[in-house]
């Protein structure tokens, strides 16, 4: 029987209180010097102080002094949330020489100081978590953390600039890498590009490079064409499923010749081809680009006609010859593989413009997105790198509105980041390709980055017209003459202060970026969390950018949210140092908070074993007693609390421990 | 399918077409309507620009009679439409508009506790009847009648939830069910002038003229409206509009005109016969018999 | 060439004005604007406005009532709601003009004969007293008292109207009429009560 | 006729609601997190306790807090299909419906006892939670829950777990 009200036998426990001001972050709101003074008044308290800033130097050396000379055998601290110092402060008692699991924090920052207003409020809900602290520390057993070895592999999802420098980073280091990439070849938006702002070289020079380095890295094991399907396991030891999709050629077999494209029997192109965006075809048979890695072709089942009636001359297999490298029977495979880290570096999709309907992009032809373009000014693009319109003509007037599904409540809030830039490269490559008058409709011009700034200057003395006001409409309705037969673009000049008309022959849309339409799915299989807008969630906006609150799971480039070239491959790098930082260490520490039966108690119900996800839980036939297998055991406590007898109990989460947390929440002083 | 109808001050006249048609179609399609016992006038927009505690109290009035019946209001007109669906929101979100309703509403015996939904005729007829169903009750197919659709600007904006406020199309896909051809145009939603034609009437008349010539300059042979000012505006003023700029003359119609029309209503009984500008030449060389 | 000038001072702004627009009803997201102009481009009338929509929202927000209150266009918007879906800050900038409109009339700064005000008067006492609308009776009254000579003008239109029906000189109103009075005054009384 | 003044200014409450929160360390404790970082300011009357999953929530935690004084218990646990182990959520959603027909039994109101899915991004959510739930306990006032002790014993002993 629990006693309620009663404290626990304080005997030789001896705790001391330490309530952080943080600055004026804390001590603005709550009255510190009251709190440590009622802390010193509380059962089996010896010391209590407050102190500017806990987390310092200092602030530990107070600690550590008081538990030479108090003696001390429990620790407070009142400081932010355990999340971010809880590993500190237990540093610190274990410098000290007592179990760091004897420590006790309570989130005075985040949880009171930084969310109320109410001085004497704050203050009273302070005293309230220090009681329950106090109280549930002299209940805390030393505890110890576990030790488990590192699978020295790594993971890396996805194929863009990100995944690519994360993967070279990782096998240059002597790592094995294993890279997935869901498209038939790596390279990501960036293989799509022409150029890249502000230096203007070119993507594919830059980019393929580090492809090819990729494709044949003997440290790289690189899967296309694939996706991760399954994720088990915990940080150190993750388990992987990866699928490989059928693209009915046998890669070990396919040299890249191409001839099978040549010989296919459609002589031209008949699907969309997905790399131009659908601005031009591909036959069934095809290579995505023409730098492609792997270069392994890929035949597309839909558009195949021997995948429709099976009765193709099948002239494919004919050019193929000796090599036997088309299996038109090729299934899918699954296939299983361990590793210690995973590194997500999955990337972005562009805003579809049809949801913003007044920009009338899919209802006027000449009305494209910025990616469209991206391939028509690319020399491998559907045009060979002419800016034409549709019907084949040249334009002399081009329209470029920035913001489009960026900063707006009705599509998206965010700011994208990086469409100001492109808009300034896109310009500047328009005009330089077609002379035409390029007029730029912004809201801001954001160009913080190194030579940004001065790349803006570039297209200003280039003669592009920069008109302030987001674009309310585009549309064929004329008004004026010189209107007829153009798209009006009509939007306010701000800085003009009144609406102006212009018309133009080609809009580009400067879409912004959005989360990868099943971004919501990877984060679930990876077991990480979303902000609001569906970005990854990284762990801390400034000091664990890459990290994620799964351990060993990073993320890199845009997945996180919108980010350029450089900062995706900054951030590649640092993810992939984190996960170096990781295996290196060859054994990382967990969290003792697992659960185990107490077998007397055990009445052998097996009510706890289908709550465990985990399947940690056995029944021990012989003993007619379960049994928690603490390796398994990832300690989120369910079956502690679906126990019926109160028979499993959970380290630094008893039930005594709790509470006396509840009670001291409650009872009052 | 039974509802309170509310017709508004202007179905009772210059819209007198609009409600004859309505009703045929409601009739046809066996939607019951009930008109809302002593309904007033909804406050309208001229109201609310000046006065509007004074406007929620008067649609507030109209709510409360509602549903004291239990019954959902059917608001053919777009001024009455949006007061009374903006009523409801505001009285949501603004404690002192609800405070000031509530004991006006309360001086008079009344009260009221939202339970009423406020919906257009097109709602009803796309959600509740369905294409499906009237296409099948079509007697008289509009014969690929090219018909410019214009929805203005109060029904889907800013309190529609039946229809897409930027790109609105339940009347294009109601007069397709009934064999019509629309015209695409890129004005369908822009503002007709509304009130300004009597007040500042050279702006109006620009805003019409631009209206009907985009209609125009696309094939339309007739425009097709869902609010009564709207109508009012298109029709009344094509000569005077014309003389700014260059005649043009396309009759302007309720979209419940042309669907009383193909479910076999005859002319004279949806107020064609009240048109300025007679479609019946248009109707007679697509050999729609309309008598 | 006449020179005026257009220096502001810290004293020509109103800080009450200012804080009344953020704080009446559809006022809470001014202070969001980003100053992007969609409102005035989406606007079928800002191309006769002498201030933009965008030049009311900053003007308003920042205390500048006199130029506010005397622009033309609030008096031009048609309350079509354009601006209000387009706004990427949700802006309830419809409401707001309705607001500014309300004001102007409150502090007399509309030109005379200016017709928006005395329509609304107008139809403000045909509630009162029928509790509906008699739209020709309504369209007389109010050209009697702002231009009377566009009322021959528009002879020509009314007898059409007239003839095809349109046009009803019948007074539509209500049984109840009593009550219009009574639900009029409570809103007068609780307004002054609550000094909205 | 509605008082006005009643019905405008919020009656001056003398009563302030005793709240404990169980959150979940993944989801619901990062919230609260991050309404503290973002600086947004919400009723001081909750007490939040933290657990590594809100599946740890034995019905004993809650039944001890009303029985210790709370007025109203809260618990944050990840959305559907987003729990950090899976699916301990989801045990704790079955638990808690069980347990709000014991609590009904037991005369404690609905609105006392409620069971809330919150994301680590949505701290927003965590102000405005709280925020209600303060006000509706409000309006219920303090728990008058006179159990006599040997009761308080006989329900903790009680076997209440799913």
């Amino acid at each position: 029987m629990r006693d309620l009200h009663g404290w626990p036998d304080p005997g030789p426990i001896r705790i001391g209180v330490y309530v952080c001001h943080c600055g004026a972050n804390i001590a603005g709101t709550v009255d510190v010097r009251a709190i440590s003074e009622y802390a010193a008044s509380l059962p089996g308290v010896a010391v209590s102080r407050d102190y500017k800033y806990m987390c310092s130097d200092p602030g530990q050396a107070l600690i550590k002094d008081d538990i030479a000379s108090h003696d001390l055998n429990r620790v407070v601290v009142a400081s932010c949330s355990p999340l971010l110092h809880e590993l500190t402060f237990r540093r610190a008692l274990n410098a000290a020489g007592i179990n760091p699991f004897f420590l006790q924090m309570v989130n005075i920052r985040e949880h009171v100081s930084w969310v109320h207003l109410d001085k004497r409020a704050a203050t009273e809900k302070t005293q309230a978590l220090i009681r329950a602290a106090v109280r549930r520390v002299s209940l805390h057993k030393p505890l110890q953390k576990r030790r488990v070895p590192i699978n020295p592999n790594v993971l890396v999802v996805g194929g863009g600039i990100a995944g690519i420098h994360a993967a070279l980073t990782l096998a240059d280091a002597g790592k094995q890498v294993h890279l997935v990439e869901r498209e038939p070849t790596i390279g990501g938006h960036m293989a799509m590009f022409d150029k890249t702002f502000p230096t203007l070289d070119c993507a594919a020079c830059i980019l393929t490079p580090k492809m090819t380095a990729v494709g044949s890295h003997p440290n790289i094991a690189l899967r296309t064409y694939s996706e991760v399907v399954q994720v088990d396991g915990y940080i150190g030891n993750y388990k992987v499923k990866i699928k490989r999709k059928p693209r009915y050629i046998i890669d070990e077999l396919c040299l890249g010749c191409q001839e099978c494209i040549a010989a296919c029997v459609y002589k031209e192109g008949k699907a969309p081809d997905e790399f131009n965006l659908g601005l031009s075809k591909r036959k069934p048979v095809y290579l995505p680009f023409p730098q492609a890695v792997p270069q392994k072709v890929v035949i597309d089942p839909e558009t195949c006609i021997e995948f429709k009636s099976g009765k193709c001359k099948k002239t494919c297999i004919e050019a193929c010859g000796e090599r036997k490298a088309i299996d038109f029977k090729q299934k899918e495979t699954f296939e299983e593989i361990e590793v210690g880290a995973i590194i997500l570096a999955t990337g972005f999709k562009t805003f579809a413009p049809v949801r913003n309907p007044n920009c009338g992009y899919g209802r006027y032809q000449n009305v494209y997105t910025s990616l469209e373009v991206e391939r028509l000014i690319n020399a491998s693009g559907p045009t060979s790198g002419e800016v034409v319109l549709r019907d084949g003509k040249r334009p002399h007037s081009v329209g470029i509105i920035h913001c489009v599904g960026s900063r707006d409540a009705n599509t998206n809030r965010w700011c994208s980041k990086v469409c100001c830039m492109y808009s300034l490269k896109l310009a500047h490559l328009v005009k330089e390709r077609t002379g035409a008058e390029v007029f730029n409709f912004y809201i801001d011009m954001r160009t913080p980055g190194k030579g940004y700034e001065e790349f803006y200057d570039r297209l200003l003395d280039e003669g592009v017209h920069f008109v302030r006001g987001r674009v309310a409409e585009v549309s064929d309705w004329a008004v004026h003459p010189s209107e007829e037969g153009k798209l009006v673009i009509r939007a306010e000049d701000t800085l003009a202060g009144f609406v102006r008309r212009i018309p133009v022959d080609m809009v580009i849309l400067s879409v912004g970026l959005e989360p990868q339409a099943d971004a919501q799915d990877v984060r679930r299989l990876f077991n990480i969390s979303c902000s609001s807008e569906g970005w990854f969630l990284e762990r801390h906006p400034k000091l664990a950018p890459v990290s994620t609150f799964t351990e060993g799971v990073f993320i890199a480039g845009a997945c996180q949210g919108p980010k350029d070239i450089p900062e995706s491959v900054a951030q590649a790098g640092a993810a992939a140092a984190e996960a170096l930082a990781l295996i290196d260490a060859q054994f990382v520490e967990m969290e003792p908070y697992t659960a185990s039966v107490l077998e007397e108690e055990c009445s052998g119900c097996k009510s706890c074993i289908p709550l465990c996800p985990y399947q940690a839980i056995a029944f021990l036939e012989d003993k007619k007693k379960a049994s928690v297998n603490e390796v398994l055991c990832k300690g989120c406590g369910t079956c502690v609390a679906g126990c019926p007898s109160g028979s499993i109990q959970q380290n630094f989460f008893e039930d005594e421990e709790i509470f006396a947390e509840i009670e001291g929440v409650l009872s009052y002083a | 399918m039974k509802f309170a109808y509310y017709p508004g001050c202007s179905l009772r006249g210059t819209g007198r077409a609009y409600e004859e048609s309505l009703l045929a179609v409601f009739r046809a399609l066996d939607i019951e309507l009930e008109e809302l016992d002593d309904w007033n006038c909804c406050g309208a927009t001229t109201y609310m620009s000046v006065d509007e505690l004074t406007s929620y109290a008067l649609a507030g009035r109209n709510l409360a009679l509602a549903e004291r019946k239990r019954q959902d209001i059917v608001a053919p007109c777009a001024a009455c439409y949006l007061v009374l669906n903006k009523t409801q929101h505001y009285m949501e979100d603004y404690p002192e508009i609800k405070l000031t309703v509530t004991r006006a509403l309360a001086a008079i015996g009344l009260t009221y506790d939202n339970h009423v939904r406020v919906r257009h005729p097109l709602d009803i007829l796309l959600n509740d009847v369905g294409l499906k169903a009237i296409a099948a009750k079509v007697k008289r197919p509009l014969k690929g009648l090219k018909v410019a659709p214009y929805y203005g600007c109060q029904i889907v904006r800013p309190y529609s939830t039946f229809d897409d406020q930027r790109n609105p199309t339940s009347m294009d896909r109601l007069l397709e069910a009934c064999g019509a051809k629309m015209v695409h145009y890129s004005l369908k939603t822009r503002c007709c002038g509304g009130s300004q034609k009597g007040t500042l009437p050279e702006i109006g008349l620009d805003l019409i003229h631009y209206l009907l010539s985009e209609a125009h300059k696309y094939g339309a042979e007739a425009i097709a409206t869902v609010c009564p000012l709207c109508q009012f505006n298109l029709e009344s003023f094509q000569k005077e509009s014309g003389d700014r700029h260059h005649p043009i003359s396309i009759p302007v119609v309720y979209f419940s005109q042309l669907l009383a029309l193909a479910l076999g209503a005859p002319a004279n009984k949806i107020g064609l016969q009240r048109s300025l500008v007679p479609i019946g030449s248009v109707l007679a060389e697509k050999e729609i018999a309309y008598a | 060439m006449e020179l005026k000038r257009t220096v502001k001072f810290e004293a020509d702004r109103d800080p009450e004005f200012a804080r009344w627009i953020s704080h009446t009803v559809g006022g809470e997201r001014i202070r969001h604007c980003l100053q992007c102009g969609l409102c005035s481009g989406s606007c079928p009338l800002s191309l006769y406005m002498d201030y933009t929509p965008r030049r009311l929202m900053h003007l308003s927000r920042e205390g500048f009532k006199e130029e506010v209150l005397g622009s033309t266009s609030i008096w031009l918007c048609t309350a079509c709601y354009a601006c209000m879906v387009e706004c990427p800050k949700n802006i309830n900038i419809t409401h707001l003009m309705y607001a500014l409109k309300q004001r102007a009339i409150t502090e007399h700064f509309y030109p005379k004969r200016f017709p928006i005000p005395v329509m609304a008067r107008q139809f403000g006492l045909m509630v009162r007293g029928a509790g509906r609308i008699t739209e020709s009776r309504l369209i007389v009254r109010v050209f009697l008292r702002t231009a009377f000579w566009r009322l021959l003008g528009m002879s020509a239109l009314g007898m059409k109207l007239f003839r095809t029906g349109r046009m009803p000189l019948l007074r539509e109103k209500i049984e109840r009429r009593k009550e219009m009075a009574t639900l009029l005054d409570s809103v007068t009384a609780t307004k002054r009560e609550l000094a909205l | 006729m509605p008082d006005l003044h009643t019905e405008l200014a919020r009656p001056q409450a003398v009563f302030e609601p005793r709240i404990v929160a169980f959150f979940c360390n993944w989801c619901t404790y990062l919230a609260a997190d991050l309404a503290g970082t973002s600086r947004m300011k919400y009723a001081p009357n909750v007490r939040v306790v933290r657990l590594m999953c809100s599946g740890r929530v034995d019905p004993q935690f809650v039944l001890a807090a009303f029985a210790g004084g709370a007025d109203g218990v809260l618990i944050g646990g990840c959305h559907p299909g987003d729990c950090h182990y899976q699916e301990g959520n989801y045990k704790t959603l079955r638990r808690f419906r069980l347990l709000q027909r014991m609590l009904r039994q037991m005369g404690i109101e609905y609105e006392r006892c409620r069971l809330e899915w919150i994301s680590a991004a949505e701290g927003d959510r965590v102000r405005t939670v709280i925020n209600d739930m303060v006000e509706k306990v409000r309006v219920l006032g303090p728990l008058d829950l006179k159990l006599p002790e040997e009761l308080v014993e006989t329900i903790l002993s009680e076997e209440v777990a799913v």
